[in-house]
């Protein structure tokens, strides 16, 4: 019988393995995926929370993950389109025209 | 060791196995279809927590639609290997270790909280065995948070239009010229499928 | 003596239902391969008539064994890959796609509960899975099916597959925006998501004659989950990612002997789905007149058989669309109307309770 | 069923608003007095529910929605149908669907989109006025108040290319917005005092009050009331946009500046009855002020030349009149004045309009004369409104004219009396000057074509052109009108001549005032000889004037100008309206202009300005710093977002 905690600490670990992704990858592309990680450890551990508590709220707001997820992919995914048709790369720190 | 909780190991170590192997891989394309390999498991361990209809929600979103716009991507700019460029400060060992140090500490106060927090012996009681059905949680979802739904819907329409607006435009006689010949068919593929889905786009708005 | 024999009863009554599960499920998988080469044969055979030819009759009775000799030319052929694929990937692909087609069935109802003539003490439904979320399922597995094609016409790194490849993603994801909101109009009818559910509520009839099947209270979803089922299939006249004409084969152009299979035997299968969950969703699956209830399972074949033939039957019928006609269809006018017909039946369910 | 009175007006304005471009002119016309015939079916039907009610308790209450609702302060939008705004609504929708179908033919020479949008406006101005009288609360009835006041600015403003006009516009608007003020101050008043904005609960907690002595806080509320009600009715001393309003097409002048919105300020004091009664000394202002108002304007119209202005200064008049009834605390004659009134000066309106109609836009009464054999039907019924404003007995103006004064006298004010009186006789001096001008004699030619107005092109030339009489679509109300201003007087007989006051009985409900019942009282039981003689006098001070105009007007022509030669000092401070005008500009609008140049180029430039660019200066300064720390690159970002949040992670793990 699976307790909470099992699905908490397997969430942290996806979380944190998603975190290192975002920090370490240097491929645009595979920085937003590894987001997607994150998210989605965030959406497991609500829906545990929810079937532990007895409340349909965690589904419910993880349907609300998953839609701005779509859209943060659907933005980045153009973003990184227009970015590499000028730098040609997809090393995030290639692009550095925003320096201040 | 009930069934149940043989599931989650097998769920589990299908999770993050395959979303390890997502961030050490460098072919992105491999990455996209195991993070989808991770996320199929994802939704088997919420099948095991009595949610069916977020899982398949998942599959279907996720896997289906997301990540086949991942796959696009990487296709159309015939996504090379990660180069190993060195960038100025940001590639000087101190920063890498300290983003390795944050992460490494962010793992441990995860860690910490978790055995510092009473609510984990949480198991299943009588009271919250009872899974949800999906006309429940259509019902909450357009009655408590219909406004919350509206506004998502908003966004995802505001999403599409930038999306289209960012990429849906044609390249440039410069960046043509710049283009490099490795890829050039996936270029004039590029081209195609892009024009495809701005046209979805259109008819969409 | 009673409970002894309902213990027994019990004892017994485990393990054969486990057991029957076992036998549907293998008993699936084997009628699918077979239904499979069956659809070699009827396709030839159909396009030979529509074409005014005899089609093949040399092998066996009428030709009959000539999908056995097909499998067998496969079989031996040697499986090559081009050089610069990327061989996982390549090796995948049709695996995928295979996997994704069987997949589909497995929420499929195809007949009435039985106990196989009193084998059983406890009747199991003709499925191998009775789940509630089962028409979200189905249309999961379609999204998955994009996978095999892209990746099989990414990683063979050639122009004609990827071209194929790209326009079959773009042409599925475009068109299962039809296709679920096609069934979304059914379970509003239906008011459930199991199919075996939205079968049952198809018992009966009106007025005594007319069957209470979905077709008729919805033949705009019906014709738009058909039109959008055949693109999905990649089938004629949607057929772009295999435009022999202007792709080669599209995005199994590389492909060959059993791999080549694989895609081959999707494609069929993935028609077979289409046309049993049509069958179940619009034509009250096992359900109809004259048959007893136990031998619905011969309506469900009759109705399936019929929608495969409707498929061949248009493929050597109907010319090819051209892209971006293609692309017009799906967004301009299947979307919008799906989505009208969507609201049309909520409000029809709402207002007047049909 | 009561929302759809107002609401029929405003689905008119809708239709003409967006049809302008594509409707027919006959549509439009046709859609505008539709809505209106059907406002007033639906009133009548109503009013007649509401008669049905018994007699001391009639009301139709209909609340639409919770409009405001903060804690304990909760605002419905919410109708209410008792007899003073019965009487209204009737008064409104009936003699307004008149005017509809007046303007039909009166505006017929416009542009078809400037025909759509003239009764776009007036449908308009119909639903706000609905509005303002079937308010159950002081903000309902503040929509509908300021709504007329933006209608008659749009309307006097109509020929806006006018230079004119449209000033007259802005000038009515600034006027009604100082009493507007007032008015709201009044309403934050009271409903910081009693907790309320409904009529009825702040007039039930104020009946339960005695009547103040001294000057307090219903005093104050009814003084500010009473302000806004100067503005809106047009008394002194913001009675001045009303003569300039008549720059307005006539139709208009007709409905909105003498039947309907010029009376609001009466009505909201009859609504407010107890409020007032409470406050004796306001009622003594306000009945000063009516009078006063009554004698200098009419005073003023005795020497007007134009046509309209004439008619303006004696709507400015009668209005004094009803406040000064109101101020005696006759509020049902000063209601019922308000009623009759509403029918024979919307017919003298008309009239002039079928006038200036005749003549091409001629307003000059020196360039008229003799229009009584060319115009039959505007002359007869002019002359029916003008008897009736007269007060010559059996016509409506002599009914509740009298009404008002006998309340007066008995009311113990002698002198107010008096000066009402005088008052009635330059009210039939000048009315019948009009009418012998511009009716009897010979025609009198302008020299050169006067009084420009964008409805008649001026190759119509109007010396030499036959003179039409009103067409049908004028004719009719012209009839109906003038039938109205002779019955309309019989709902009210007084005692005095054996009639059973009705209309009083009637609206005794909403007008009822605890306060006052001595005074009634003794008004009551008068004797009723008192009320003959008053009657006697008041005739007879009707025909004098009547009298003295034919004598000065048909006979000793000369006798006028002799006048004006001897006493030219006077005639010219008639004619310039009392340099009233000229006066507020020097003391108010000048000061103004002044003040606000000054804080224009001192405060605005320096203070305000000084700091927006100091602002900015401090923003360009902190941002050429803290740029340092946007390295552009994207980890960098990902890497402090980590560390915040391993930051506040910890600090919730500590503590």
């Amino acid at each position: 019988m699976a307790e909470l905690n099992h699905y908490l600490v397997l969430s942290g670990v996806l979380f944190t393995i998603g975190t290192a992704g975002v920090l370490l990858r240097r491929n645009v592309i595979t920085v937003l995926l590894s987001l997607e990680v994150m998210l989605n450890a965030v959406n497991l551990s609500f829906i545990a929370f929810g079937r532990f508590l007895g409340s349909s709220d965690g589904q419910i707001i993880v349907f609300f993950v998953i839609t701005v997820a779509a859209a943060e992919a659907a933005v980045g995914l153009a973003l990184v389109i227009a970015l590499f048709r000028h730098v040609e790369t997809l090393n995030p720190d290639a692009f550095r025209q925003l320096r201040g | 060791m009930g069934f149940e909780l043989i599931l989650f190991y097998v769920f589990a170590a299908i999770a993050i196995g395959t979303t390890l192997l997502v961030v050490v891989q460098s072919n992105p394309v491999y990455s996209v279809l195991l993070l989808i390999g991770s996320f199929i498991g994802l939704a088997g361990l919420y099948v095991l927590l009595q949610a069916p209809f977020v899982a398949v929600i998942q599959i279907i979103v996720y896997a289906g639609a997301i990540m086949v716009l991942f796959l696009f991507v990487v296709m159309l700019l015939n996504a090379p290997r990660e180069e190993l460029v060195t960038s100025g400060i940001l590639e000087s060992p101190a920063t890498r270790t300290i983003g390795a140090m944050l992460a490494i500490a962010f793992a441990a106060e995860l860690a910490w909280a978790l055995n510092r927090s009473s609510t984990l012996a949480w198991t299943v009681t009588d009271v919250t065995r009872r899974p949800f059905s999906v006309p429940e949680i259509g019902r909450r979802l357009f009655q408590d948070y219909a406004f919350a739904f509206e506004a998502t819907s908003i966004l995802i329409l505001v999403a599409m239009i930038g999306a289209i607006t960012l990429a849906g435009r044609q390249l440039t006689e410069g960046a043509r010229l710049k283009s490099r010949p490795a890829g050039d068919a996936s270029r004039t593929d590029g081209g195609m499928a892009e024009g495809g889905r701005a046209e979805g786009g259109r008819a969409q708005l | 003596m009673a409970p002894a024999s309902r213990r027994a009863g019990e004892r017994a009554l485990i393990p054969s239902v486990a057991i029957a599960q076992l036998v549907i499920v293998g008993f699936v998988f084997v009628v699918l391969l077979t239904a499979a080469a069956g659809m070699v044969y009827m396709e030839r055979k159909v396009a030979a008539r529509i074409q005014q030819r005899m089609g093949p009759t040399l092998v066996g009775p009428y030709g009959l064994l000539q999908p056995l000799a097909d499998i067998i030319k496969l079989a031996m052929k040697e499986d090559t890959r081009p050089k610069a694929a990327d061989p996982i990937l390549f090796a995948l692909a049709p695996i995928i796609s295979a996997a994704a087609a069987f997949t589909a069935f497995a929420v499929v109802p195809f007949g009435a509960e039985t106990d196989f003539f009193g084998l059983l003490d406890q009747p199991v439904p003709l499925q191998i899975a009775d789940v509630n979320v089962a028409i979200l399922w189905v249309f999961a597995v379609a999204s998955m099916g994009v996978y095999g094609i892209v990746l099989a016409g990414w990683s063979s790194n050639s122009k004609y597959s990827l071209l194929g490849a790209l326009r079959s993603s773009a042409q599925m994801i475009s068109y299962e925006l039809s296709y679920g909101m096609a069934l979304a109009a059914v379970l509003v009818l239906a008011g459930s998501m199991s199919i075996r559910e939205i079968v049952d509520a198809q018992a009966g009839a009106w007025l005594g004659f007319i069957p209470r099947w979905f077709v008729f209270l919805q033949p705009i979803g019906f014709f738009i989950f058909m039109t959008a089922g055949v693109a999905e299939t990649n089938r004629a006249p949607f057929d772009f990612p295999e435009a022999e004409q202007e792709l080669v084969a599209g995005y199994h152009t590389e492909y060959s002997s059993m791999s080549f299979a694989m895609f081959f035997l999707a494609e069929y299968i993935n028609m077979v789905a289409v046309s049993a969950i049509a069958s179940n969703l619009y034509l009250g699956g096992w359900h109809g007149p004259l048959l007893p209830l136990w031998l619905g399972w011969i309506w469900f074949l009759l109705k399936v058989g019929f929608l495969l033939f409707f498929y061949v039957w248009m493929r050597w019928t109907l010319p090819r669309y051209r892209y971006d006609q293609l692309m017009a269809f799906g967004w301009k006018f299947l979307l919008p109307l799906s989505v009208i017909n969507l609201l049309a039946t909520a409000a029809g369910v709402l207002y007047f309770g049909i | 069923m009561l929302s759809w009175i107002p609401l029929l007006p405003f689905i008119g304005f809708a239709i003409n608003t967006f049809g302008a471009r594509r409707l027919p002119a006959k549509a439009i016309g046709a859609i505008a007095s539709l809505a209106m015939f059907a406002a007033f079916v639906v009133s009548v039907v109503a009013v007649g529910r509401l008669t049905a009610q018994p007699a001391d308790s009639r009301e139709i209450v209909q609340t639409l929605f919770t409009w405001i609702g903060s804690a304990d302060f909760q605002v419905p939008l919410a109708l209410r149908l008792d007899p003073l705004s019965a009487l209204m609504i009737l008064v409104v929708t009936g003699i307004g669907f008149l005017i509809h179908v007046y303007s039909t033919a009166y505006m017929i020479e416009e542009e078809p989109h400037e025909y759509a949008r003239y009764f776009a406006y007036l449908n308009l101005f119909a639903g706000f006025m609905l509005l303002l009288v079937l308010g159950e609360n002081f903000l309902v009835l503040f929509v509908g108040w300021e709504g007329v006041g933006l209608c008659s600015y749009l309307l006097i403003g109509f020929w806006y290319q006018k230079g004119v006009a449209a000033d007259a516009g802005k000038k009515a608007f600034i006027v009604n917005r100082i009493g507007d003020v007032a008015f709201v101050l009044g309403v934050l008043l009271a409903f910081s005092q009693f907790g309320t904005v409904s009529f009825r609960e702040l007039n039930g907690v104020i009946a339960g009050l005695p009547a103040e002595s001294s000057f307090g806080v219903v005093s104050a509320i009814a003084l500010l009331l009473f302000i806004g009600a100067t503005g809106k009715s047009a008394q002194i001393p913001l009675y001045v946009w009303l003569p300039d309003a008549m720059e307005g097409p006539t139709p208009v002048s007709a409905l909105i500046h003498a039947a309907t919105m010029v009376t609001a300020g009466v009505y909201l004091i009859g609504r407010n009855a107890v409020v007032f009664a409470h406050a004796p000394e306001v009622l003594t202002i306000v009945a000063v002020i009516g009078t006063a108002t009554a004698l200098w304007a009419g005073a003023i119209g005795m020497v007007q030349n134009d046509i309209k202005r004439v008619l303006a200064y004696s709507t400015v008049s009668q209005l004094g009149y009803m406040f000064m009834a109101m101020g005696v605390g006759a509020f049902t004659a000063g209601i019922f004045h308000l009623f009759t009134h509403a029918f024979f000066k919307a017919l003298l309106f008309l009239g002039s309009g079928a006038v200036i109609h005749a003549l091409a836009g001629e307003q000059d009464l020196r360039h008229m004369g003799g229009l009584k054999k060319e115009l039959p039907v505007t002359y007869w019924t002019f002359l029916i409104g003008a008897i009736a404003i007269a007060g010559v007995p059996g016509l409506a103006g002599f009914f509740s004219k009298d009404e008002i004064l006998y309340r007066t006298f008995a009311g113990g004010h002698q002198l107010l009396w008096v000066v009402g009186a005088v008052t009635s006789l330059m009210t039939a001096f000048y009315m019948f000057r009009l009418v012998f001008l511009a009716f009897h004699g010979e025609r009198r030619h302008a020299p050169v074509a006067q009084g420009f107005s964008p409805a008649y092109p001026v190759v119509h030339d109007s010396h030499h052109a036959h003179l039409h009489d009103a067409p049908m679509a004028m004719a009719i109300p012209l009839v109906v009108l003038a039938i109205g201003s002779v019955v309309a007087g019989y709902l009210n007989v007084p005692a005095g001549l054996g009639g059973s006051a009705v209309l009083e009985r009637f609206l005794e409900p909403s007008l009822h005032v605890p306060a006052m019942e001595g005074a009634h009282a003794a008004a009551d039981h008068a004797d009723h000889a008192l009320e003959i003689v008053l009657m006697v006098v008041s005739s007879a001070i009707a025909f004098a004037g009547i009298g003295l105009a034919a004598f000065l007007y048909l006979k000793r022509t000369d006798i006028p100008d002799a006048l004006v030669a001897k006493f030219p000092g006077v005639y010219l401070f008639l004619v310039r309206k009392g340099y009233i005008d000229e006066l507020y500009d020097a003391v108010v609008v000048q000061p103004i202009k002044a003040l606000s140049e000054g804080v224009l180029w001192k405060a605005d430039a320096r203070v305000i300005d000084g700091a927006v660019n100091g602002t900015g200066q401090i923003v360009v300064e902190t941002g050429s710093l803290v740029r340092r720390v946007q390295t552009g690159s994207v980890r960098t970002y990902a890497v402090s977002v980590l560390f915040g949040a391993v930051l506040v992670v910890g600090y919730f793990l500590w503590s």
